[in-house]
């Protein structure tokens, strides 16, 4: 854990703060988010612009624009990819994704699965609110089936899945929950992350207090992970397909391969390349 | 041609290599089905003591290594009464359609004699009846065999006998279609390259370092081509889960200073729209080559046309001016690339480059393109003082980027409408100042003659655009021994438009052709909505598979309807 | 105007309902930030005896709540010395900008009078102000405010107070903003509606059935105002996880024989344009409705813009015909999109509806629109002997569509290039055939009157599209009276292009002045591309988020420069 | 199973085959899996009219014209999401999607998760030979990541992941694996397949043996499953991500919630909706 080092610490939460005043809804989960990845950036010492923060389009994709960091706040659903290619070709950057439910599962969902399964090190973390809040509430892939609205009005029927679980089987090497209500929590299971090796995967519970107004009430929902993390994928898979959606702490802890080609020097010349296409 | 497995491409490409180091240039493009494997095959060859860059209006030699499924290339291979078909004897009956060319047909036990010959197959034979038909050196053509064939069982002395041996049986008809003589070749600047290795190179001279591509028919030998050379050059190319994310991780990438590219054709760029839009907003360089196939939808993927004109240049939502150019010539396809690469590093914008399924997978004999001119860099911030604007107003449009890493600079690249510091904004003066921007930096960049490749003089113009233009050049040159003064203006740069050179280049033009490969004659209108065009506009508009041939557009020219 | 949740949006619509109530047409737009709760938000309501489709050159009342951010709207309230400015005392101070108009002001104490009103807020007061000054009954204002915040803590008995009290307060200051007055209402036919709901009322009249769509804003409220109602239409309505998927179900829907559609905004559509490729080639209808919003990119989605023109007209790769429309009023947007199910079951082909976020959000209070004469259904084959030729060449293109279900018709529905029967191939002639067919069938169908909105005569000629056309016939109408005769010609159908019918409506057309709103001038570089234009051509093109007026048209129209 | 009811068979293999002819090299196992699907359309007895076969692009997915029953060839990597909207419009019709590891799990990954997540009626066939075959050789997502092919020469270095245990996670409700080399087994697995309720999905090993010519040691390699299958996803996760890939069998059946909003016919009118305009 962060712990383990001593340093002396340069930064604090608020050099990682831009002046940019949220749009989020006055009591939006996000909030605390973000504060929690303030502090866990500050706990590792990490300069501001060493960091890129990844987003897609969403209330919680709205984040890189509200740091000190570098920020990329592309298309919706595309995060992954983009901070995929940051990641390769500038391998010494701590690369952060922030992205939502919407954003991370439903339109993105190829992406979240590649880059579980392709493994570069880098840091997932979906604020999942169980809603779509910046398009005024429709059901996101983790909404439950029964959830009255105007576009799905009774509910869409469908189960929820469970993104832990998707994660961990398509490769993931790091998963874990986090609540919004509890930011110390999420800023130390973030600084576990982003020191773990490979794709680390951060759900945390953000309530959307304006179309989920219930999940205001996630405070007395969640409960703390009774268990300590696994290393054994086929041991998380039955703990994870058999979670309530609410306990949070670190579920899996991996050791899979992690991507690593990037861009750097290379020991052959354009001219050597050129001269083998003479005949 | 002959049936797949039947070694018709191979005998092409061997001819190719051993014209190429007696010193001839050449051009080889190819036709197969849709099968992988088993299907049947052409290879298409011109050989010339100049560089070659189009196929001419008919074939001199037609060589069957059997007939099979030939009715289906007929339209692909046009003879004359003068033309000579070599045929297998073992190979079938020829279909009459060809020989009603009144081309002659001579029979050649290609297959029996193989049958004595150990390691050896018919087409190695064939190859050395074209090498002495065409007067290329048998001792060349060995040595291409058995570089090629040398690992699959065949010694270099039975090389050296099939070629000698089919030489011998060029000996048995008359014939007459020797080469025009070369004047030998120089070793270091004669190359042997596809459209699509070019234009890898072309990337790979403008400095790329980083591709992200996804597997797409007749794209795919790029990168394929690329992967292992980016590797040397310290680069990287990833195979993404499709194309969005290629073209994501390339703007991820060129964001974080490497200046990266992907490759595609048709159905993948459509995938790419989206996200090409980010690249114009949010200013992120990044390059994109399109090799084209037929359309639309999935199409044909195996064959050529130049139908993606309309989505590269006008298929991202909203007003977003972007960089599209066109490649003309399979070497011209490292030069185009390379310069997509320089523009679009410098204007911070994404530059699709065009090419299609017949340069992209023609191999070509050509002198080595010399190397563009080092153009200035993507202009990079200087760690300053007081506020960072990423996308302040500048007088050229093009505004300093900064590099993740650099202290004080820090900014987020944004897609949504911002104000010059990059936070987002709906006002309509942001809006206004920021459209002008981006359009204004295109606009004011200086192009140079690259825009466009202009050729000989006349009231007479032929406006065309990419693997179209060979032809075009060609039919103009014929036209001018015809007597017809003819100008060629073949357009590399097509977005930005550029009024102002292309007014100067129709000076004095009365009539002008456009010749295109489309069914919906794109560019035409494309031309038609942005330039000046003379009075007298007629239009040559076909769509794939078949090329446009020089003899069409020289037709058109001399009769006038 | 003024803050989230101060309740300018309800004060609005409830101004327009009252109105309705008596009889009045009217219009009301919306500007709002990017906040989700708690920006601040702008109504703006025009209202008038006879149909209002757009806003005029300036407001005459402007009501503020309060002054919090009324900078950033500014530019969307123009008002002129004769204007009133309304303003709670609580409320701070005005922009000088907007005094800078001459307006006069009066500040009135809203909120003092609410705080001692039971479940009254300061907006019910505004209204009861309005009403008066407008001269809208009471009793409309009264019954509208119950309807509506009845079920909200508030009493018919307070509300009736409410009004009154607000009718009260504006006799305390002189004004003359008196309505003309109406001639009353029919009770059936009069409607209170958006463009997205009138859009998806289109899509249930035309027999769509099945939707699939993904959320994007200004489109979202469409599905959401369908989903119920199609759901007691036996339909369904079903949110994707992308549009890529949305776009692909509907193929499916549509394949299986249900009159299928989607909803998106530029971004979705860019997503949507591979598989529209697909619905080109394997010929299966889908209509799209594309709610515009400000671009490149993420954009500005909130605000309106009519610059996806362009890739709707070009965004699909190869040669790729299809169908694309423009709504061109609120009321239209439903007559629009029942044509563009219609077109699209005809001709089997995907239809394109573009509306946008002005329109799309508008509320309007109109006639009931008239439903389109019920069109021949999509040409579906009967079960018959032999071979079923899905992809025939029939005289007019349409060759029968066979439904899954029907025995001895089955076929596969094909994106690859194909043969008649539906078979890939790669060959030339098929092809030819192939593209041939797609383009006949949308050239030879009798498209009628509906194809354009043509109003007046004139050797002046606007022609424009969309939401932008509403303007347009105003400053004709203002110009006639100015004794210039002007036409203007309003394409509904935006392709395919219909010359003949355009040359006939230029006919005697001397000079030509091209309205839209986009940056990049898209609907007058496609106009250039496609049609004969009189000699002397002036384009007013501007990007949004600001409204073209009718007086700025209008100035252009009088000032030739 | 598919003999629990007695029926005269009015079909053979033949009635669903065309006359068009495979592109497929010699000796490819998609041969295989055509046959299979044809004896298990006959085993049950399906009209081939009331049968929609729909595919994306790719070797694999070329099957549709190969049959006699309704096909629908559409782009790359969307087969799932249009066959969706043909099953919600047509719910009489049996639906079956043929496609392969590039067009299901890389392109068409976020409708592979999302088609097993809303669990409508249909069976999901892919044909998985680890290479993208028809754009002639490169990895899939199932492809070991040291397999050395041109474009990611040496090996893209990336585990492959698990298709069962990812549609398990994300909500398939009857999961099976089969080998082209075992027609009689695909086809029996085929059967069971479309009859379960739900998003079926079926994985078949299908050796590509002009890309991956070691994959026709496979009928060496696969054996089957030695226990029954389980109800139980989380017990499945576990047995799934422990797997060695190619285990064949049925793992998992389920009950989960099938989304069955379909079009039909409602019990409103236009009318009454145009009436609640007027005011
Ligand atoms: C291509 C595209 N499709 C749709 C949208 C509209 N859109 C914006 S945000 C969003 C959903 C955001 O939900 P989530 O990621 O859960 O974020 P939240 O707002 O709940 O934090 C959607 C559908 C878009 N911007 N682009
Ligand atoms: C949008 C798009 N991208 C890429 C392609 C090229 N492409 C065709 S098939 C294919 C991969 C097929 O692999 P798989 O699904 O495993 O089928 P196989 O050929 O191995 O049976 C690709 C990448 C395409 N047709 N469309
Ligand atoms: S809508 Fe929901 S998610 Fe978005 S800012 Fe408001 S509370 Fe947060
Ligand atoms: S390339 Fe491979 S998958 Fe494709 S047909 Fe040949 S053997 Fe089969
Ligand atoms: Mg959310
Ligand atoms: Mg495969």
């Amino acid at each position: 854990m962060g712990q383990a080092e001593v340093i002396t610490p340069m930064y604090s939460s608020k050099d990682y703060k831009s002046t940019v005043k949220p749009i989020w809804c006055p009591g939006c989960g996000h909030f605390g988010v973000e504060s929690s990845l303030f502090r866990a950036l500050a706990h590792l010492n990490l300069p501001p612009e060493q960091v890129g923060i990844v987003s897609g389009i969403g209330c919680s994709s709205r984040i890189p624009a509200y740091t000190q960091c570098y920020g990329f706040h592309g298309v919706h659903g595309r995060a992954l990819a983009a901070a995929t290619g940051l990641k390769l070709a500038r391998p010494e950057l701590t690369v952060v994704v922030t992205s939502g439910d919407g954003d991370a599962f439903s339109i993105g969902g190829n992406h979240f699965i590649h880059a579980c399964r392709r493994n570069v090190d880098m840091t997932l973390l979906v604020m999942d609110n169980e809603v779509y809040g910046m398009t005024k509430g429709q059901p996101s892939p983790t909404t439950p089936g029964d959830w009255d609205s105007k576009i799905a009005p009774g509910g869409t029927g469908v189960n929820p899945f469970a993104p832990m679980a998707v994660a961990l089987a398509a490769g993931a090497n790091f998963i874990a929950r986090g609540f919004a209500g509890d930011p110390n929590g999420v800023a130390k299971i973030l600084v576990e992350a982003i020191q773990h090796p490979g794709l680390s995967f951060v759900q945390v519970l953000s309530p959307c207090i304006t179309y989920r107004p219930e999940e205001k009430f996630w405070k007395k929902t969640v409960h703390p992970n009774p268990v300590a993390p696994t290393r054994d994928p086929a041991e998380a898979g039955h703990r994870l397909l058999s979670d309530d959606g609410f306990t949070t702490g670190v579920f899996f802890i991996g050791d899979r391969p992690i991507y690593t080609a990037a861009v750097g020097v290379g020991e052959g010349s354009l001219d050597e390349i050129e001269e083998h296409l003479a005949i | 041609m002959g049936s797949g497995g039947a070694g018709a491409i191979t005998t092409g490409s061997l001819l190719l290599e051993a014209a190429g180091r007696a010193g001839w240039y050449g051009l080889l493009t190819r036709s197969v089905g849709p099968q992988i494997r088993g299907g049947e095959a052409l290879a298409m060859v011109r050989l010339a003591p100049t560089p070659v860059t189009s196929h001419g209006d008919h074939f001199h030699v037609l060589l069957a290594l059997d007939w099979n499924n030939a009715n289906r290339f007929i339209d692909e291979v046009p003879l004359t009464a003068d033309s000579l078909i070599i045929a297998d004897s073992e190979g079938g009956d020829p279909p009459p359609a060809l020989l009603a060319s009144g081309a002659r047909l001579v029979t050649l036990p290609l297959t029996d004699m193989a049958e004595d010959m150990e390691g050896v197959r018919p087409n190695v034979l064939a190859l050395g009846v074209l090498a002495e038909l065409l007067g290329v050196p048998a001792e060349e053509a060995t040595q291409a065999v058995i570089r090629t064939l040398g690992g699959k069982g065949l010694s270099a002395a039975h090389a050296a006998d099939a070629i000698a041996s089919g030489g011998q049986l060029s000996t048995t008809f008359p014939h007459s279609h020797p080469l025009a003589p070369t004047e030998g070749r120089n070793g270091d600047t004669h190359w042997l390259i596809t459209g699509n290795e070019a234009a890898a190179l072309g990337a790979l001279r403008g400095g790329v370092r980083f591709a992200a591509v996804y597997p797409i028919t007749p794209a795919t030998d790029l990168p394929e081509w690329m992967a292992p050379r980016l590797k040397k050059l310290g680069g990287h190319l990833i195979q993404a889960e499709d194309e969005i994310a290629s073209i994501n991780m390339v703007l991820g990438a060129s964001f974080g200073g490497a200046p990266s590219m992907t490759t595609t054709s048709g159905p993948g760029l459509a995938l790419m729209a989206e996200t090409l839009g980010l690249a114009v907003a949010a200013e992120v360089p990044a390059v994109i080559i399109n090799v084209m196939r037929g359309g639309p939808s999935t199409g044909i993927p195996t064959k050529s046309e130049q139908s993606d004109l309309n989505i590269a240049l006008y298929g991202l939502h909203g007003d977003a001016p972007h960089i599209v150019l066109g490649a003309q010539s399979v070497a011209d396809c490292l030069t185009t690339t390379h310069w997509a690469v320089q523009l679009s590093e410098a204007l911070q914008c994404p530059a699709i480059m065009l090419s299609d399924q017949f340069l992209g997978q023609a191999k070509t004999l050509c002198e080595r393109p010399e190397p563009l001119v080092d153009a200035p860099p993507r202009r990079v911030a200087e760690a300053g003082n007081g506020r960072y604007d990423r996308y302040a107003v500048t007088p050229d449009g093009i505004s300093p980027m900064s590099i993740p890493g650099t202290p004080d600079l820090q900014y987020t690249a944004d897609g949504l409408e911002h104000n010059a510091h990059g936070t987002p904004s709906s006002g309509a003066a942001d809006h206004s100042a920021q459209l002008d921007k981006r359009r204004a930096k295109l606009e004011l960049f200086d192009y140079g003659d690259l825009w466009a490749e202009i050729d000989g003089e006349g009231e007479t113009v032929i406006i065309t655009w990419g693997s179209t233009s060979a032809a075009a050049f060609e039919a103009a040159a014929q036209a001018r021994l015809a007597g017809l003064a003819v100008k060629v203006i073949a357009p590399r740069l097509l977005s930005p438009v550029q009024p102002a050179k292309m007014a100067q280049a129709l000076n004095g033009a009365e009539r002008a052709l456009i010749v295109e490969q489309s069914h919906s004659a794109q560019f035409y209108h494309y031309l038609r909505a942005h330039y000046a065009l003379p009075d007298a506009v007629e239009v040559i508009s076909k769509p794939g598979p078949l090329p446009i041939r020089p003899g069409a557009i020289l037709h058109h020219l001399l009769n006038r309807n």
